[in-house]
């Protein structure tokens, strides 16, 4: 298990291994966000109460889902980053934060725009939606912060000590959030309920949810490409890398 | 030749730095009163824009209450490390044989007895300015001092987080406001209880829950976030 | 015993590398004198040996002994004054007594000065007061970063005789300054370790 | 497929514009998120290829202060 963490540590290592990895990993997103898109749009039948625009759950669910983990994700390599100072985990917080931004405004709008035929609004309070505009502000906080420092290895320390109390304190606003939504509105439908969904819908849905898993793989480990190749722009190893090819 | 051996205990350091601090903020005392005017100025604003009703303003008096206590910590953080990262006693706290965490929570405890505590106290002539019912007075006086406990704390992270960053102040309540939602939820949901007679304990209790966690996880990410802003 | 050990410490900022292996061993009773003109990184190490800078920074330091540090900023409260300055010290490590603040002050003759805010001293004074720490601190390890800025010449010689009798006492110490080295302190050129680029 | 015709399915009885809309407001995003990087890393790529080539021999250090 160590000479694991050892070689994910080590830049060259990890530069060639991602750049297999990708090679395959990005036509595989796409195929998936493809086939689930179809399957969630064409052929899955609407929901009896609320018609056709259900079908927007097929891009909400999956994207607040996977926003919700980036930060676990953020928060692990800050962690990583902190106890071992390993560079590589710097990197990663750095190439997370603002792919979990993008899919949490991505969950942000995709609720509101399926509120207004459900419930008339463009923008509705409720605990779910509000929950993931907090999160929005967490990880906006995280990108700012590591902005403002100039110094970047002291910005990934600084972020990751954010993310951490921040990563403290998201099941406490999630539940405050809940109880807060559930004292001032009577249990309308629940936006997102845990009913049981039906089999025909299930299945497009936890496709679409592996499709985003992939696709935040994939951005992440681009970001991450991209910096590891300007910080190690006068590695002698980067160069060989690109004379070789 | 040095004076004597080390007899200093560590209550001891927590205690110096704290008289450190509640010596230097009653020196200035404007660092005591900003808060205070803050809140009062923001409270008379309200009626100003939501009507002079009374019936209304009584209605909405525990939230716009706990917003401009926010507001008010959210302020007040900004100021908390920076004079000490100025005059260089910050990198003797790291440099002290004592865990930065006490001695940081020691200089935290001095701020928030000079801010949060007085809110506290002086939180019954507010509700009254807004109308609130007496049955709220108390539960808003018990909810202010174990949300402002909180509020400080977290607020001590983000100040500690920013002060090496020149115009920090902006970029600190981006980072500490999604951090004081639960705290405004509880605190309003609790007074607004005990304004319609409800029972409010339970809610007071997640405060004292929510205040004891803070006091127990926040300093060691105050210290974490010192070093790193002195490692600049 | 060495109360310091540094071994093969480098330093780098941003991506360029100010120092490169860097080694130095202070045991008692030896003052150090860093040497090397401005900007080549006397701060920067001294700020790692005291263990304020992580970043950029690789190598081993290990300190044995109490660490009593005093860098550019003489980290006192203006509006404290000089007694209080002393008595609630963030870094001090002894719990000292009202009569040894008030010795030390008169040992850096602030004698009438005791009650005046900090603020309202001059910059030599509150350089006094901050070198004040030296006589109430118990302890052994001195990083002294510019000492002898700010101070007139009976400041200097007070400060050489301090130094003097911290190291008789089996204290050691490291110091920069601009003035050629006083006393037979062995000096690092950090122009030597610096890194060729 | 659930809709008889291309009409239905663009109309999908009256909300068709908002699950369109929804659609369309993350394949942007997802489009972005995926190319951005990609081309930051060609940049950076052709950078250190003309690097290289320009200096031939492998001049040391802060080589690539300017280009920051």
């Amino acid at each position: 298990m160590w000479t694991i963490i050892h070689k994910m540590g080590s830049p060259p290592w990890f530069f060639r291994f991602s750049g297999g990895l990708v090679k395959w990993l990005l036509p595989l997103t796409v195929c998936l966000l493809l086939v689930g898109a179809v399957w969630g749009l064409l052929i899955a039948p609407p929901d009896f109460r609320q018609g056709n625009s259900y079908r927007i759950i097929y891009i909400h669910v999956p994207s607040a889902v996977v926003a919700l983990a980036g930060y676990y994700v953020m928060a692990f390599a800050g962690a990583v980053s902190l106890v071992w100072r390993i560079k590589m985990a710097d990197v990663t917080m750095r190439a997370v934060a603002p792919v979990g931004a993008a899919l949490t405004a991505i969950a942000l709008v995709t609720g509101a725009i399926w509120g207004k035929p459900t419930w008339g609004t463009w923008w509705v309070w409720d605990a779910r939606i509000t929950s993931m505009l907090i999160l929005l502000f967490l990880y906006l906080g995280v990108v700012a912060l590591f902005e403002a420092y100039e110094n970047k290895s002291a910005a990934a320390r600084a972020c990751a000590v954010l993310t951490l109390v921040g990563t403290v304190n998201i099941p406490i606003i999630y539940k405050s959030v809940d109880w807060w939504y559930s004292l001032h509105q009577p249990a309308s439908i629940k936006f997102t309920g845990e009913s049981a969904i039906d089999p025909s819908m299930l299945y497009p849905l936890l496709l679409m949810i592996g499709a985003f898993y992939c696709l935040f793989a994939v951005t992440v480990l681009l970001n991450m490409r991209a910096e590891l190749a300007w910080n190690h722009r006068d590695a002698s190893w980067l160069k060989q890398l690109v004379q070789g090819t | 030749m040095p004076a004597s051996e080390s007899n200093l205990t560590l209550h001891g350091a927590f205690a110096r730095q704290f008289s450190r601090h509640a010596r230097a903020i009653i020196r200035s005392p404007a660092e005591v009163a900003n808060p205070l005017l803050f809140f009062f100025m923001v409270i008379t604003l309200f009626p100003l824009g939501l009507g002079p009703d009374p019936q209304r303003l009584a209605e909405m008096a525990p939230g716009i209450l706990w917003v401009v206590a926010l507001l008010s910590s959210l302020m007040v953080s900004g100021k908390l490390f920076a004079s000490d990262y100025e005059d260089g006693s910050l990198e003797q706290l790291a440099i002290a044989p004592f865990p930065l965490a006490v001695l940081a929570l020691g200089e935290v405890s001095a701020y928030w007895l000079a801010t949060g505590f007085l809110l506290a106290l002086a939180s019954p002539i507010f509700a009254l300015m807004l109308g609130l019912p007496a049955t709220g007075i108390f539960t808003l006086m018990v909810s202010l001092l174990l949300g402002t406990t909180c509020l400080t704390l977290i607020g001590a992270v983000g100040s500690a987080l920013t002060v090496s960053i020149r115009r920090g102040g902006m970029l600190l309540s981006l980072l500490i406001i999604p951090l004081n939602v639960p705290v405004l939820i509880f605190g309003t949901t609790a007074v607004s209880e005990a304004v319609m007679g409800g029972n409010a304990t339970s809610w007071l209790a997640l405060m004292g829950a929510l205040a004891l966690g803070s006091l127990a996880v926040m300093p060691v990410a105050i210290g974490a976030a010192l070093r790193v802003s002195l490692d600049q | 015993m060495p109360l310091l050990t540094a071994s093969d410490v480098t330093i780098e900022r941003g991506d360029r590398r100010l120092l490169a292996d860097v080694n130095l061993t202070v045991s008692a009773g030896e003052i150090w004198q860093l040497v090397g003109a401005n900007g080549v990184g006397k701060t920067s190490l001294m700020r790692a040996l005291a263990g304020l800078a992580r970043l950029g920074v690789e190598g081993q330091i290990e300190r044995q002994a109490e660490l009593l540090y005093l860098g550019h900023a003489s980290a006192l409260k203006p509006s404290l004054n000089a007694m209080e300055n002393l008595r609630c010290h963030p870094a001090c490590d002894v719990m000292a007594s009202d009569d040894d603040i008030e010795r030390a002050l008169a040992a850096v003759s602030l004698a009438g000065h005791e009650e005046r805010p900090v603020g309202a001293l001059s910059a030599g004074q509150q350089r006094r007061v901050a070198l004040a720490r030296l006589l109430v601190s118990s302890a052994r390890l001195w990083l002294l970063d510019e000492p002898f800025t700010a101070l007139d010449s009976s400041g200097c010689d007070w400060l050489d005789e301090q130094i003097q009798q911290h190291v008789e006492a089996g204290g050691g110490l490291i110091f920069t300054s601009h003035q050629p080295s006083r006393f037979g302190s062995r000096q690092i050129d950090l122009e030597l370790a610096r890194f060729a680029c | 497929m659930y809709f008889e015709s291309l009409a239905a399915l663009w109309d999908m009885d009256g909300h068709g514009i908002y699950v369109w809309l929804a659609y369309l407001l993350t394949l942007c995003p997802i489009i972005v998120m995926v190319w951005l990087p990609i081309k930051r890393f060609r940049q950076h790529w052709r950078w250190i290829e003309a690097e290289s080539r320009r200096s031939g021999i492998d001049v040391g250090g802060a080589a690539g202060e300017s280009a920051r």
